[in-house]
Formats: structure tokens, C-alpha cells, sequence
């Protein structure tokens, strides 16, 4: 039996008030507003190729990325937006990207799977479906090997779990953890859907952290919806790691309001009864609720940031609308550092 | 004849075969509940059940090797892939295993399969969606290489693909699958592999192309038709393992002029083992080098704009039927 | 946590004597004898490539696979010898293989790694670890699908459990188990390294079977040098696994007494003296031992056994070198069924 | 100077770059306790400690993803594949990740790492140990494709792909693990990419290989010259991608003929793309069409005598320099 504990997080002491409860409800609103906004700007046919946006899952990127410091580094899949906008990318470069502008934060290379913000510590958005594991595995391991204080964080879906890079990451980061050389923090996004699949339909055991702990990797299950819980399991967690050197993993029960993609209209394979279910935990309501208890936080303040995310997400979207293009040269640049292409019809 | 989508044609083909053989069954992901990211499947579930439309977890290497077990055992699946880049996940089992294990086994097993999806380039999928693996693919003994042009190759070389012995790789191209022609309505219609077809006769130079590029060379060659006189025949390969060059070197023999065309990046892609064989076997009737027009060699970028210069278009065909005129 | 049981077999009941032992006991002492002249075949160069033997782990494949039936089939790894002699192939036809002559079981033209037998069941022999995985899960389903009444067994080492493809095909498996589909019996081979590299620096958490149960696959860990206790076990898990068409996982601790493969000559990852004291547990003594015991087996019985074990031996590598080579024609068939190769330099 | 096997100028290399460079590891199945299947990492361990040789389980898409973060972070990994037939169980990592970060991340991380180990035929290793992929992977931008034939070209290239910024896939031939030959003793030569080199001149045909197959042409080239007269022109790519076409053209603008040579399959091999390449840039140079000498298109057989008919033999070479010759 796996050793590992696995330990259903217990409820959180109710936190004190503290102002960046409100800092992480308004980044929160924020990233719903730009998400809205890239699917209005996908409809205008502004954005292109796919858009897997993050909406019902803020409290996940936002929990868990407020507790990192500057040089940890955080790895995701193509649903990545939030986790650039967490990080502090600037809202305007993100969306240009999206437009697929030269003043695009991957200089309009990547697109909405490929955001990357190396200089926030973002070090990507991977189209692969759990082919990013490794990477983030690779990463710890360096960070270490040069003595650094920082830490990973991996994020992916629950998905992600069935592909065979999720499992040789797991089990070189368990072994090399043994070794205090494999920081990473595993976070599942485990929204209960693979596109169309549901996790009963793609996992042979729903308890997919059971596949974690097999690797000799303790792992905690969350209420993704709550904030407040997942930031508490991150702090502790992460102090922790830093001195330990150790992976761990985080399963973070969440669901997404909006399509798999952008292309996905009819949904066939859930109700629109299950989806406003679930749209009676919205994390951003749980959290406005819990301010409102704790900090007295009242209908004015969140008109406020209401208002304020909305002009943000304006101001990308004229910035991405009035971006140039990227240079045609562009094309054949970052291809590689030396003995670049040679141009074929050009 | 009817007047058949791509897209249908390919989806008949599957459907006519699962109908006549009750040991083809088809595999991937979101093929059957949610229906198919391009919907090829929609209603197979349905009308099929989920014995033989099974919707998979996201396993490519599992997918393609689960296939091959069932190959060996006398089933016929179809793999889909939601798009043929996933399939180098699964590169490991196409080539070591599908591929091979025929010869390794002395012949002791058949390996009929067909892995089939999207490929080629889309519309800002960027660098990890949006790739061609025909020279990749077709480089290795032991596989089927198809690449359907036209909804009626599609549906009899997908017919051929599923009836046979062998492990296909079947690339379809996305860009084409609404596209309509006509279609024979013979349940037993099929088109075999390794055979070229001319798409169109022309007495000066001879295009050889496959799959979309093969459409695009089409208006390229009405175009120079109409605007200057120039008459071009496009080669179909069709399949380009096996590869029949045959009405290649025929056509060249009687152009003295060759052009091929890819969406693949140059390097080491299709088109070099194209123009290496025509001047391999017909050098003396060659008046002219065979020109390659293809895809840029970088990874496909997001921006539009940067894609659109990253692949072929109908005026880098001209400038190459043109070049090899010399004019 | 894994839902699945995980049982430590139980010591066996003294089964009663049986004329069945007896011939299990003389079919392991000609695997031995065999593998033995394999060794001795390829120092003398008439073996070529890579070799693999089975010594010291005879138990396992003799233990499982006499209680298959016909219909049945066997998948297995590059070593692989034991499980075709096992399954009734013609040794002659084995040794000729090894000898890469053309009255081979693959014609000579897949070597000791890659034996094949369909007829016995035997649906090789495979050289990428744990490559063969998902084709044994598809082989299930396949015999499901077509209402037969066999089921798979597949052979793995610990070292296998480590690639992509284990994970994909247990998921799989567990998954189509649910609805009756995958019949495997997958046969851990642990027999403690993978080529050079132990068990607990390959794996992040030893005990292996915690993975396969995170698939939602029972497992049972059998002292692999024990063969009544394997054999105990296949009789009653394949009797289940034909009527639930469930698949079951049992770890087989094993050693191996030989190097990895025939060029592991200082074996510099273990002491001589720890091969030595896995040696006091000979699985072909164990078991005749316990003929003695309960069958009144004797020193003649056992000379008996040994000197036909040579004699067949020394038939087929007869039979082996004086083959013919394979038919140079033979090179360029089994390529495909249609469409074969065009030579370049004939 | 000093005479040095090609095992050893790889082994060099990589001390030397370790020596030089903490950021410099290596990791890779067997190669610290077991000391590596081919003995190339003999001692690395004990030097330099397990950090820094990383002993890792079968997993390669592991290994070669592990590789990449650690690039991406600043590190200078190298990845020993047992052969480089199990990199195709990595083939995502490399082509999908190594190849392509840099790209999408519009060119916000180097990715320096090196793939390596032995490639292509061994002796009886059969179907799936004994494959050449080089123009499999030379498709891809984004990567490096090197392919030493001499014991100084594999150090000197080895360590121009450690001190670079690219993903480089370095492959070596075991046949050639135990020649010998001069290699420098600076422990700052390097040999560049790009660079083709002429490895024998020669007047009357121009044969164009690399690795392995380059010092076969070598051999052939001396035995025509002392047997007939006829005297080649060796030219040894060294590496695939970049290409470097120019010292071809140049020699066959000299000697209007020529030979490529490969041990690869036929269809879709690199000999495909040098082919096509000659004939589109220098078509008016040539006498004869390019000739190529290849693998027969089979996955390698066990049996010697039909894996010796598998794998192309110096009068195979011979045959086809007198084939451009008209002989
Ligand atoms: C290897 C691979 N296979 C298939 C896909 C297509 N695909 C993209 S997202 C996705 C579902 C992923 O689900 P999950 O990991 O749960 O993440 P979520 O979308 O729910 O955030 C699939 C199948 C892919 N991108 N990569
Ligand atoms: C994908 C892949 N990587 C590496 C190898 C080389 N290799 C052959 S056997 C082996 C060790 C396998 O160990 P295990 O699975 O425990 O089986 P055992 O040899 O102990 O029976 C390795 C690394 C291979 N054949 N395939
Ligand atoms: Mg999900
Ligand atoms: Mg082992």
C-alpha cells in the first residue's frame, strides 16, 4: 500500500480579515472578465485557432500562485490565461497575444495554449496534454542543483493523468524528492472532465491521487472552489517544500463553467442542469461572501473592482485591437539561437 | 454517384465497413459521447454502441497499442486521432510495434489497422497542432501511408485501409473536409493502394502533389490554363507508401518538367524523395530541375499573418511551374 | 486510497502430489539447461545480438503459464525463451531462431528477443520495455469482443513499470475491466533490477503493485521462486478472470542469476555474494525438494530428468546448426501483406 | 595530437565540458553504476557524483522532458539513450518540446541539451534496435542533427552541441566506437556546425555520406582509385541540420557526378533531400542523375545473412559510381 497519506483537507480555521483577501478577490474578478472577453473577441474572430478559457476554476490559479515568491517558476497546459494574469503578466501583452500581435507576451508565436512570461516566472502554456510534466520535473531538479530557494509548480488536468509523461515525471520527481532535488508542487486541476470525458469515463479509479501516492508523493485533496482553503494548503505547503526539496501534490476539485474549448457549443456530454449546479459554487461568490462576513466588505467595494476589471480588460482589448501585426522577418526568428532557416519562398 | 462531403466520405466508409464487418470497431477520444471534435463520428455511439465506438482516455500510446493487440487477435480498429500530431505520442507503437511486428514474428500475425485523423496545418493552431508527418511516416517499411485528395479517395482508400492487412496511417486534411464531389455509391467501391492518378492532363509540365496541396495545384493549373497558356498535369500520389511513380515518370516523360508540392517543410520531406526519383529514373527527359515549392521550415507560428507566409500558396506553384519553363 | 485489495498470498496449503509436478519440475530443469547452452551458444558466436535467460526465475513462467488453457495468450519482454518452451514450442525451433536460422519460430528473423508462436499461444517477444503492454490489453478486449473464452497473460519486468506505456495500458484495462472487457493477468517480474539499476533506484515507492491498484486492479505479491505458490495462485485468479473478464495482477519476487544479457559480464551493481545467497533459493530446488517431501521424488528421478533435459537440449542445438540459413528471398517478406518492398541493391 | 578512439573522443568531450561548465550533467539509463551499455560513461560517476550523472529509470519521454526544464532553467543537460531507437519513445519530448519551446515562447528560453547514443545497425540486434533516423529527425527546425564519421569530428562536434543554445540530436555510430584517429589536444577545439567537409578529393565523382557510411565511401574511394583509376571525391556532412550543401555543389560542379550513400531506408531517407538538393542547384553541372546507395526498405532481420543483405557493402557503392560513370 502506498505509504503516503492522503489527507482530505480538514476546514480551514476561518482566516482573519487581511487586505490581500481583497487584492485575490479582485484578481479573480479580473481573470473572469478577460475570459469573457476573449470569448467575445474569439466570436469577432479577433482571437483564432482554440481558446480554452478558465472560468469556474479562479480560485485554483489564484490560490496557489499568490503564495509563490519571485523565482518560482510555474508550469501549465493550454488553459493557461489565468496562471499568466496570477502571475502578474501584463493584461495587455496577454491579450495581444491572443490576437496574435507582435506586442503579444510570446510575441504572437504561441497564441492562447503558448502564453509564456519567463520574466514573471512564467515558463509556459504546452499544447501536449500532460507533456509538460516532465519539464516541470526537469526544473525543480535544476533550481536545486544550482542551489536555488525557489520552487515548481505544475499544474494540469485531470485528464493529464492518463498520458505516460505524467507518470514517468511522477516517478523521476519521487525518486529525485528522495534526494531533496525535486521541488514541485503538483497541482490537479480536477474539473471532472477530460473535453467530453468524465473522469469516471477516462480514469479507472476516480481517486486519482491514488496514482500520486504511488509514487511516494503525498497528496491533499481540496475544495477548488474555496480560495481561502486552497491559499492555506499552499502556504503551509510551500514552506515546507522549499526546505525539503520534496514534491507534492495538490488535487484541487473545481469545475468549468464555460466549454472545453471555444468550439465546443453543444456540450453533449454534461446538462445544462449540472453546470448551474455548479454554478451555485462560483468561487468568486464564495469568496465575495466570505469578505463580506470577515472583512465587512460591501456591495460599493465590489462594484468597484467590478468596474475596475472591466476598464483593465478594455484597455487590453484596444491595445491587442491596435497592436501591429508581427513583422514578417519574425517568422523566421527564435526557430533556433544559430543556423537559422533558410527562407523557401520568400 | 451522389455529391459527398470529404468529411461524409470518410464517415461512410467507416460506417459501410462496421456495417459489413462486424470486427471493425473504432477508438479515440471524444469520438463518441461528445461526438467527434470534427464530428466524423456523430451517431456512430448511437448506432453502435460502446463495444465499438470506444471513447478512450487521453493514451495515444495506449490507443495505437491496444489496436495493434486487437489486430493480432483478428479485429479490424480504426484508431481516430483527434489530430495526427498526437499521434508521435504514440510514435513508439506506430513504428516498433504496428509497423513491425509482422516481420519480427516471421508473418505470424496480420496487423489490420487504420489510424486515421486531421493533419497539416489548421488555422493558428500554432507549433505543436499544426504539422505534416508524411516523409515521417512513410519512411518506415511495415506501414500504409495515405493521403486522400478528393471525397472519393478518401472514401475507397479508406475502404482499402480498413479492409486490408496491413497498419495504415490515413491522413486526411482538415482544410478538406468540407469539400464536395462526387462519390460512388457502390458499397463495394474501393480505390487501391500505390496507384497515381492523373487529376489532369497538360502537355508542359507535370505537377506531383497530394491531399490539399494537391486541390491547391489543381486552380494553380486551370489559372496558368486560362491566364497564359500553360498546360499543366497534376499527379495525384494518393498513397505515398506504397509510392507509384510510374505515371510520374510517364507524365515527365512527356513535360521534360517537374514541380512537386508539400505543405511539409522542405528538409528532409516528401517532396525530396519525389524530385530524387524522377531524376533518378527519367533524368535524360528532365529539361529542367525539379522544383520543390513547400512550407516554410519553421515551426508553424500562432499569428495569422506569420502563418499565412509559413505555407504554400497557389502563386508559389505558379512561380515554380514558370521557373521550370524558364520564364 | 486504491479501493483494490492487495494480498499477501498466504502460505500455501502442501498441495498433494500429482503426476503434474513432476512435470513441471522436469520442464524447469530443461528451461535451465537450455538457457544454459544459450549462454554457452553465444560465447561460442554462433548465438549473435542480445540474449536474455530466464535462470533462477524459471518458477514464474512455469507456475502461470501450465494453467492456461488452449485459446489462451501469452505477451512477454525481450526474455522471453522460458515462456515459449513454457507454452510448448518446439525447442528445436527456439534454438534454431536464437541460431538466426530458417527453421526459426519467426524464420529467423526476430532472434532470441522477439519468439513467436501463435499457434501455442505465444504471441511473442518484444524488445521496447514495456512496449507490449497495451498490445496484450487490446488482445483482451479482442477475445471479449469476440465472446471467446480466453484471456491474456502478460509478462513484465520491474523495470518496465517505469515507461508511459504501463500506465496507458493498466488504465486501459482497469477501465474495460469494469465492463468485463480486459481480461489480463499482468505477471510482475520483479526480479529486483532493471539491467543494473535495483528496484529502489528506479522506482520511487518499492512497493510497485501500488500502481497497478491505483487502476483499480487487484494484486497479490507470490514468492516468485515458489512455484506451487504460483501456481496455486493462477489456478484460482484465472478461473475468476475467465467469468468476470476482470484483470489481476500478480508481482512475482524473483531473482535472476545470470548478468541482464549476455555482455553483463562484471555485473559492478551487485556483490557476487548476494547472487550467491538468492542461489540457496533456486526455484528448481525449492520445488524439488518439496517432490521429495511429497512425492517421494529421488536422486534417480531427478538424473532421469536431467538427462533427458540434456538430450533435448543437445537435439536442438543440433537441429539448430545444421538449419540452413534463412532464404535470402525471405528478406523481403512479412514486410507487409500487399505491396511489398522494391530491393535496392539485388 | 593523439590517437584516440571515437569512444573516447565522446567520453572526452564530455569531461572536458563538465570540467569546464557545472551546469554541464548527464543522465541516462546505466550509465553511472552500471557504468553504461557501451562503457562511454565508465568513471563519470565516481568523478562526478550522482547529481551530475543521474542514473534514471526506463522512461525516456521522462529523461528527455527532465531535460528540457533543466535547459530551460539554465542547465546544460546531456542524454545518453542506450541506442537511440528508444529516443522514438520520446519522440513528443524531442520534436513536440525540445524543438519547438523556444519557438511558441517567441524566444523567451534557450533549450541547450544534447540527445545521444549509438544509432543505427548493430550486429543481429533485429527490428527494433537497429534503425537510422536521421532524416527523421533533420525535418524538424528547431533541432540539430550531427552525425560524426571520424573520432575528431565526434569531439570536436560534441562539444560545439554542449556549449550551444539548441536542442542537438547527436548520433553516433557504434561501429564506429572503437577507430581510431588523430584528435586534437586543446581542450578548446571544437568543430562547428554547418560545416561539410571534404573527406578525400577527387576528380571524377562526388560521393556524399556521412557517419559510418562516409568511412565505408572512404575505403571504396581508395580501392577504385587503386584498382581503376577512378578517383572520388568524399565529401562528410557531419551534420544534417544545419545542412551545408555548398561543398557539394562546389564538388560536384567539378566532378558532374555523383553518389549519395546512406545506411537508412530508401524512401523519405536523408539521401532523398541531398538528391533533390543537388539536382535543383546544380542541374546544368550534371552528366549523370544523382545515384543513391541505401538499406533495402525492410526492418532489419536477426538472421547475419539477411541482415548483411539489408545494409548497403562497399560494391554496392563501387556499383554505383560506375553506374554515374557509365561503366
Ligand atoms: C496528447 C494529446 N492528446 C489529445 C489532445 C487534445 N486535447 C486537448 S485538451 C484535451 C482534454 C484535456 O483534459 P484535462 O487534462 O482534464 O484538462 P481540462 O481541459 O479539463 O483543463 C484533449 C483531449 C492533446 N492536446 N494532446
Ligand atoms: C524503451 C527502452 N528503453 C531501454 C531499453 C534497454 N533495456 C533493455 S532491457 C532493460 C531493463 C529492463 O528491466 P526489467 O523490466 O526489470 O526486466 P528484466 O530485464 O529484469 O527482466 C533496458 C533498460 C529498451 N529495450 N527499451
Ligand atoms: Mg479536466
Ligand atoms: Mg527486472
Amino acid at each position: 500500500m502506498a505509504k503516503q497519506k492522503s489527507t482530505a483537507s480538514a476546514t480551514i480555521e476561518e482566516p482573519a480579515c487581511a487586505p490581500e483577501w481583497s487584492d485575490i478577490l479582485r484578481q479573480m474578478i479580473f481573470i473572469r472578465r478577460f475570459e469573457e472577453a476573449t470569448e467575445r473577441e474569439f466570436r469577432k474572430g479577433k482571437i483564432g485557432g482554440y481558446l480554452h478559457v478558465y472560468s469556474g476554476q479562479e480560485a485554483v490559479a489564484s490560490g496557489i500562485i499568490t503564495a509563490l515568491d519571485k523565482g518560482d517558476a510555474v508550469f501549465t497546459g493550454y488553459r493557461d490565461h489565468a496562471h499568466a494574469l496570477s502571475l502578474g503578466s501584463d493584461p495587455k501583452g496577454v491579450m495581444a497575444e491572443l490576437f496574435g500581435k507582435g506586442t503579444g507576451i510570446s510575441k504572437g508565436k504561441g497564441g492562447s495554449m503558448h502564453l509564456f512570461d519567463v520574466e514573471h516566472g512564467f515558463y509556459g502554456g504546452y499544447g501536449i496534454v500532460g507533456g509538460h510534466l516532465p519539464l516541470a520535473v526537469g526544473a525543480a531538479y535544476a533550481m536545486r542543483y544550482k542551489q536555488q530557494n525557489g520552487f515548481v509548480v505544475c499544474f494540469f488536468g485531470d485528464g493529464a493523468m492518463n498520458i505516460g509523461s505524467f507518470h514517468e515525471a511522477m516517478n523521476m520527481c519521487g525518486l529525485w524528492g528522495k534526494e531533496g532535488m525535486c521541488p514541485v508542487l503538483f497541482v490537479i486541476e480536477n474539473n471532472g472532465y477530460a473535453m467530453g470525458t468524465s473522469v469516471e469515463r477516462h480514469s479507472a479509479l476516480t481517486d486519482l491521487a491514488a496514482r500520486v501516492r504511488a509514487y511516494n508523493i503525498s497528496t491533499e485533496k481540496v475544495d477548488g472552489q474555496d480560495v481561502f482553503a486552497l491559499r492555506g494548503v499552499a502556504d503551509r505547503v510551500v514552506r515546507q517544500m522549499r526546505e525539503t526539496g520534496k514534491p507534492y501534490c495538490i488535487e484541487a476539485v473545481t469545475y468549468r463553467f464555460s466549454g472545453h474549448g471555444a468550439a465546443d457549443i453543444l456540450q453533449p456530454y454534461r446538462t445544462k442542469d449540472e453546470v448551474e449546479q455548479h454554478k451555485h459554487r462560483d468561487p468568486i461568490a464564495i469568496l465575495q461572501n466570505r469578505l463580506r462576513e470577515i472583512c465587512g466588505l460591501g456591495d460599493e467595494d465590489i462594484k468597484q473592482m467590478e468596474d475596475e476589471a472591466a476598464e483593465r480588460v478594455a484597455e487590453a482589448v484596444k491595445f491587442a485591437e491596435e497592436s501591429p501585426q508581427p513583422d514578417p522577418r519574425e517568422l523566421f526568428t527564435d526557430v533556433v539561437a544559430e543556423h537559422g532557416p533558410q527562407p523557401v519562398n520568400i | 454517384m451522389a455529391e459527398k462531403s470529404y468529411r461524409d466520405a470518410i464517415r461512410d466508409a467507416m460506417m459501410e465497413e462496421m456495417d459489413r464487418d462486424p470486427n471493425v470497431l473504432i477508438m479515440g477520444e471524444d469520438i463518441g459521447v461528445y461526438e467527434g471534435t470534427f464530428r466524423i463520428t456523430a451517431g456512430m455511439l448511437k448506432k453502435y454502441g460502446p463495444k465499438r465506438v470506444i471513447d478512450t482516455p487521453i493514451a495515444e500510446a495506449g490507443m495505437v497499442g491496444t489496436a495493434v493487440g486487437m489486430a493480432m487477435l483478428g479485429l479490424r480498429p480504426i484508431v481516430e486521432m483527434m489530430t495526427v500530431n498526437f499521434a508521435i505520442v504514440a510514435a513508439d507503437q506506430i513504428l516498433n510495434h504496428a509497423a513491425k511486428v509482422r516481420y519480427f514474428s516471421g508473418g505470424q500475425v496480420d496487423v489490420p489497422m487504420v489510424i486515421r485523423g486531421p493533419h497539416g496545418a489548421g488555422v493558428q493552431l500554432s507549433a505543436q497542432h499544426s504539422q505534416s508527418f508524411e516523409s515521417f511516416y512513410a519512411h518506415f517499411p511495415g506501414l500504409k501511408v495515405v493521403a486522400p485528395g478528393t471525397p472519393a479517395d478518401a472514401k475507397g482508400l479508406l475502404k482499402t485501409a480498413i479492409r486490408g492487412r496491413d497498419p495504415v496511417m490515413f491522413l486526411e486534411s482538415a482544410a478538406l473536409y468540407g469539400m464536395k464531389g462526387e462519390v460512388p455509391d457502390d458499397t463495394n467501391f474501393t480505390v487501391p493502394f500505390g496507384q497515381s492518378r492523373v487529376a489532369r492532363e497538360g502537355r508542359d509540365v507535370t505537377i506531383v502533389s497530394y491531399s490539399r496541396m494537391m486541390q491547391m495545384s489543381l486552380l494553380v493549373a486551370d489559372k496558368l490554363s486560362k491566364e497564359e497558356g500553360i498546360e499543366c498535369e497534376v499527379i495525384d500520389l494518393r498513397t505515398l507508401r506504397p509510392l507509384d511513380m510510374d505515371p510520374v515518370y510517364a507524365s515527365v516523360s512527356k513535360t521534360h518538367r517537374a514541380v512537386v508540392v508539400q505543405e511539409q517543410w522542405k528538409p528532409f520531406g516528401a517532396a525530396a524523395e519525389i524530385a530524387a526519383s524522377i531524376t533518378e529514373n527519367v533524368f535524360d527527359e528532365l529539361d529542367a530541375p525539379v522544383v520543390r515549392v513547400t512550407g516554410e521550415d519553421v515551426p508553424m507560428p500562432y499569428a495569422r499573418n506569420l502563418e499565412l507566409l509559413a505555407t504554400p500558396h497557389e502563386e508559389h506553384v505558379a512561380a515554380a511551374v514558370k521557373k521550370v519553363m524558364y520564364r
